[in-house]
């Protein structure tokens, strides 16, 4: 087995172990980092592809893939930085309707009661 | 020198191509420059540039019909496998004119709600900047033909589609947008797993490419079978990735919610546009990259699929309290005639479900874009969309009940509507053998007449506390039914349009010979065998509006109560993250276990 | 030399693997986020270990903004499950469709074609027209160059969607996601002394990635954990979203590229083709915008939407 | 140059070995303040040896100031974190934390 197998196949690891914790995570910020987990999988299959490539072409590394992956991380790590800051924003306000029960309440918190069937109130 | 003679080139000519890349250009470009420009000059920028587009893409569809095959071009001058190409055929020109058009009709719609005045800073810079988010992934999405590109477009349109849901900023909202956000991540990742393995397998991401080594045409004679099945496998996970964005159900969490909460003209855009992206994407994968899908069994999985979700989505539909929830369900059901194509098109008669798949593309998109403009209508009217305390909203607002009457009728498919069209070109596609897939087709129309009927028994009953109407809490201006109006109409009338227009869509696919195939549906229309299916939808809306009246609000709940409850908590299970995830793999396995086997 | 060179790569293997499940299975949220920045300093070492150094730099120095993104998040979030745990059933359902899908994807990595299809050679045959001498560069800025425009309008759209999630009333206002009521005297120190050689290695980066490993994606990383730290320390802070200036400096790399590329259509024969007098010019103008673009966007998609002060008691 | 190999060999070896003593103390120690204490010793020692015992292999003179200059910025970096965390380890209070092999141990039966 040679070295871009052997990581290509850790990647085909990270991927099913990221699935596992971005279905079953136990947190949102869980999920999201079982997400991160399998792009980190996702990109060391690129990597194996480029080695491989590379190891063919007479050079270390397929610049090709390469250049996807950079491309794919920064994208990533602006779909973590969205996703965070949905979640804060949702604690805050679920805070502010708390803190507000009762008084007036915000116009989130109204929807949310009133309409119970648009409010994802399962495991998000 | 006329105008005419100067565009010649671009129109005619041999420059043709250097039309495409402007079509990606100018969206990318008001995106940027919108919000340096401040919340003010965001909305005139994004109305002018949308404008600007509807006019390249209709010179873009003059320009492939003029030259009568499609156009590419080559990014840089580097050609593919090293560098990126650009095409447009006949479908991706109908979708680019199709988005520029349904943009242009909706945003000329929230021109007076999303303003600095009304709307604030914050979603007024937000809402125009990410509309025009929306359009540079779409037609990203519509002229790419190499993977890694139409990864980063559909990157694009997520990231724009995300917030979009949450501008009102509400827990139950901000919850809808995370959902959507981590499901369509997983659905991005898993695509781009699939893109990574293409170019492991084929050394190029260019779909023509791909599919010509696959079809055996390759630089290096035919493709070996551990190579054919890669690929296969490839496209499973690219397919299951673009499954987890359209929403198609069971895959569908994210969506009602997002709806039930967004901004109505935000809700018409991820309705009718959002999800189509990715589906387009789909059409690409089996249709073009995959040489002879109809040898395959991914056709049994998909239609499956599809036919799941428009029984269950209308059912949904049927029963739900909210005027929003009902439309937003009612796409789901739409969105499964969209995977009807697949095994459909495998068929010996086949040729007509591909255009049938595009036309059902266009009708939804103008008759939902229409249904969820009026809803925000009604919204604003009565300061709520609850169905149980809108009787008799229809004295109230007439005009506005026949609009949503008009764009009913196309979604049930009424004839010369898109709906029709559809429903008529799949079932010849699906011919006598395919009896089940009729079957579906026909059950989905009455269930789809009869929510139509259900609003329409609750704008004309007697309003609770036995006045005529409810509550106005602001009469809207009629002005505001001109939008809704001219898409609702444009979906009702598009079987009228002269069936040579429908050749748009053949560049490059002879095999669909659409011009014909309408012809011929809208011929079977005035047919002594068509009458079921031309005033099918319309006798069940009134035998169904008589039952419901008769019934009353709540006779009608009783009786189909539980089976309802039954079905909603099924529903409900469905649309838990945990549940849906589990699905999401479930789906890859067995499209993995259809192709490979 | 190691008598055989995989002797160096199953350890790293193992720790990664290990150090996935551990992620999934510990029960605190910050040590999981903690366990996440090793990591990924393991997988920047296993980059370089599969030849990859541009590949390398990108995940060092986006892993450790997004360890302080984490952290952050995690700090204001508490560490609370957000629901039941999973049942039994579901955990082997689930797990047992994982496992399928890795093995399908061993398969896959393991009956890849033997020669490997590759763009080596191609990318050689043409880098010399795009006066690059790293080829990674040749296909961001060249070969591929609408991904890599395409993708930094992704980066200024989610910045412009992060902001969108913030109060109405907190418009216009500054970011305030990483503010602390005191910042420790030991990190205010580190934010005085780590900046400046920050800049100069990340500016060392950005020049030195035309030909070698290194860009404006590393480059502005590293600037944007600079600029991060500092804000952090509360030695400087987040601009205010309404700021016009930070606007410009968010955009004008997409811009610069897109408006070069369009022009390229009349000064090169196809768009995003560059003039070959020019080339080195203009493909130096695109990267010092994006740089630039990139290191704000990165910063502030750390900093957050903007808030309004909090109340104190 | 065998010298120098050797001398790199020896150094780096006995710079692991400290590297891993760091490590040992981190998992086997009761408390979390000599945890910290034992990583931050054996680690600047370790890394310290390393650095010295690559000197003889770099190149004169950019490898070896870029050499030093590494250490300096590891040193400062994880002298000003590990100031950090016993700052935060002190605002916490004086509970001693649980057992980390215990604490580890019910992570592992308690979520998977």
């Amino acid at each position: 087995m040679t070295a871009a197998e052997l990581y290509g196949l850790c990647g085909a690891g990270l991927v099913g172990v990221g699935l596992y914790g971005a279905i079953l995570g136990r947190s949102a910020l869980r999920r999201l980092l079982g997400f991160n987990l399998m792009g980190s999988g996702v990109f060391l299959i690129f990597g194996a592809v480029a080695r491989r490539g590379g190891l063919a072409g007479g050079s270390a590394s397929d610049p090709v893939p390469q250049a996807l992956v950079i491309t794919g991380l920064v994208v990533a790590f602006a779909a973590t930085a969205l996703a965070v800051a949905l979640l804060v924003r949702l604690a805050a306000v679920r805070r502010e309707a708390g803190a507000a029960r009762g008084a007036a309440l915000p116009a989130g918190a109204t929807a949310a009661a009133a309409h119970p069937e648009s409010d994802g109130t399962g495991a998000a | 020198m006329t105008l005419a003679a100067v565009l010649e080139p671009w129109l005619a000519g041999p420059r043709a191509a250097e039309l495409l890349f402007p079509l990606l250009a100018v969206p990318v470009l008001a995106a940027l420059l919108a919000p340096l420009l401040g919340a003010r000059g965001a909305r005139l920028l994004a109305l002018g540039s949308l404008l600007l587009g509807l006019a390249l893409a209709l010179a873009a569809a003059a320009a492939l019909l003029a030259a009568g095959a499609p156009l590419t071009y080559a990014l840089g001058g580097w050609a593919a496998p090293l560098g990126v190409e650009l095409a447009l055929d006949g479908p991706a020109a109908l979708m680019l004119v199709l988005t520029a058009a349904v943009l242009v009709l909706v945003g000329l719609h929230a021109a007076g709600e999303f303003r600095v005045g009304a709307a604030g800073r914050r979603v007024t810079l937000a809402f125009w900047t990410l509309l025009l988010g929306v359009w540079a992934g779409l037609n990203g999405l519509y002229l790419g033909r190499d993977l890694f590109n139409l990864y980063v477009a559909i990157e694009v349109l997520t990231f724009s589609a995300v917030p979009l849901v949450c501008l009102k900023g509400g827990a139950a909202q901000l919850e809808a947008a995370f959902r959507y956000l981590l499901f369509a991540l997983l659905g991005s990742a898993l695509y781009l797993l699939g893109a990574g393995l293409m170019l492991g397998l084929h050394g190029t991401l260019d779909i023509g490419q791909i599919a010509a080594a696959l079809a055996g045409g390759g630089a290096d004679g035919s493709a070996t079978g551990a190579v054919r099945s890669g690929s296969l496998a490839a496209v499973v996970l690219m397919s299951t990735g673009l499954l987890a964005k359209t929403a198609l159900m069971p895959l569908h969490l994210w969506l009602p919610p997002a709806h039930g909460g967004a901004p109505a003209p935000a809700s018409a855009v991820l309705s009718a546009l959002v999800v189509k992206g990715s589906f387009f994407l789909l059409f690409r994968l089996w249709l073009d990259l995959v040489p002879d899908p109809g040898a395959l069994h991914i056709g049994l999985v998909l239609g499956t699929l599809g036919a799941f979700a428009i029984l269950l989505g209308n059912l949904m539909a049927l029963m739900q309290a909210r005027l929003k929830l009902l439309v937003a369900y009612s796409t789901l059901a739409q969105l499964g005639y969209l995977f009807l194509l697949f095994p459909l098109a495998a068929g010996p008669g086949g040729g007509p479900a591909a255009t049938a798949a595009l036309l059902q593309v266009v009708s939804h998109a103008l008759a939902k874009a229409a249904l969820f403009l009026l809803a925000g209508r009604v919204q604003v009217a009565f300061g709520h969309d609850r169905l149980a305390e809108l009787g008799g909203f229809g004295r109230a607002l007439p005009m506005t009940l026949v609009v949503i009457v008009l764009a009913g009728l196309a979604l049930a498919g009424l004839p010369p509507s898109g709906g029709y069209l559809v429903k008529s070109l799949y079932g010849s596609a699906a011919g006598a053998e395919g009896w089940g897939w009729r079957l579906v087709l026909d059950l989905g129309g009455l269930l789809s007449a009869a929510y139509l009927a259900r609003i329409l028994a609750v704008a004309v009953r007697p309003a609770a506390g036995g006045t005529a109407a409810p509550h106005l809490a602001e009469r809207p201006g009629g002005f505001g039914l001109l939008v809704p109006g001219l898409l609702a109409l444009a979906a009702l009338l598009l079987g009228l349009l002269p069936p040579g227009w429908f050749a748009l869509l053949d560049v490059g696919r002879a095999e669909m010979a659409s011009a014909a195939a309408v012809a011929g549906a809208m011929r079977g229309a005035l047919a002594a065998g068509g009458f079921w299916s031309s005033t099918g939808p319309v006798l069940t809306v009134a035998l169904a509006v008589v039952l419901f009246i008769a019934a009353g609000q709540s006779a009608w709940q009783r009786r189909v109560g539980a089976l309802g409850r039954g079905l909603a908590g099924v529903e409900g299970r469905l649309r838990e993250w945990r549940v849906a995830g589990a699905l999401l793999l479930a789906i890859l396995l067995a499209q993995a276990l259809a192709v490979l086997t | 030399m190691l008598p055989d060179p995989r002797l160096a790569d199953l350890p790293l293997v193992v720790a990664l693997l290990a150090l996935a499940l551990w992620l999934i299975a510990t029960r605190h949220d910050r040590s999981a986020i903690i366990g996440f920045t090793a990591y990924g300093l393991i997988v920047a070492i296993v980059w370089v270990r599969l030849g990859a150094l541009d590949v390398a730099l990108t995940e060092a120095a986006l892993g450790g903004i997004m360890g302080l993104l984490l952290l952050m998040a995690a700090a204001r979030l508490g560490d609370a499950p957000d629901g039941p745990p999973p049942t039994w059933p579901l955990r082997v359902l689930v797990g047992l469709l994982c496992g399928a899908v890795t093995a399908g994807l061993a398969v896959l990595v393991l009956t890849l074609p033997e020669p490997a299809p590759n763009l080596v050679a191609a990318v050689a045959e043409q880098q010399s027209a795009t006066a690059l001498k790293n080829p990674v560069a040749a296909v961001l800025v060249a070969f591929r160059a609408v991904d890599t425009l395409l993708e930094s309008a992704v980066l200024a759209l989610a910045v412009i969607g992060l902001w969108s999630v913030g109060a109405d009333a907190a418009w216009g206002e500054r970011p305030r996601a990483l503010d602390s009521d005191a910042p420790d005297p030991a990190l205010v120190l580190l934010a005085r002394l780590l900046p400046p050689v920050g800049l100069v290695v990340g500016v060392h980066l950005f020049w030195t990635g035309a030909d070698h490993p290194g860009g404006p994606f590393q480059a502005g990383a590293l600037l944007a954990a600079m600029v991060a730290l500092v804000w952090l320390a509360r030695l400087g802070a987040p601009p205010p979203v309404r700021s016009r200036l930070t606007r410009v400096g968010l955009m004008l790399g997409p811009l610069v590229f897109l408006l070069i590329g369009l022009a390229g259509v009349v000064a090169a024969d196809a768009y995003l083709a560059y003039p070959e007098a020019l080339t080195k010019p203009l493909i130096l103008l695109i990267e010092a915008a994006k740089t630039l673009s990139v290191a704000v966007a990165l910063a502030l998609l750390v900093a957050g939407p903007p808030a309004l002060p909090r109340a104190r008691p | 140059m065998i010298w120098a190999d050797v001398f790199t060999v020896v150094l780096v070896t006995a710079g692991a070995l400290f590297f891993f003593a760091g490590w040992v103390g981190l998992m086997r120690f009761p408390d979390s303040l000599s945890r910290l204490h034992a990583l931050s010793k054996a680690d600047n020692l370790g890394l310290g040896l390393v650095v010295v015992g690559l000197l003889a292999q770099a190149s004169w003179p950019y490898g070896v100031l870029k050499l030093i200059a590494l250490w300096l910025l590891v040193i400062l970096v994880g002298g000003a974190t590990g100031q950090m965390l016993a700052g935060a380890l002190h605002a916490a209070g004086p509970t001693p934390e649980p057992d980390r092999r215990g604490d580890a141990a019910r992570d592992a039966g308690g979520t998977r």
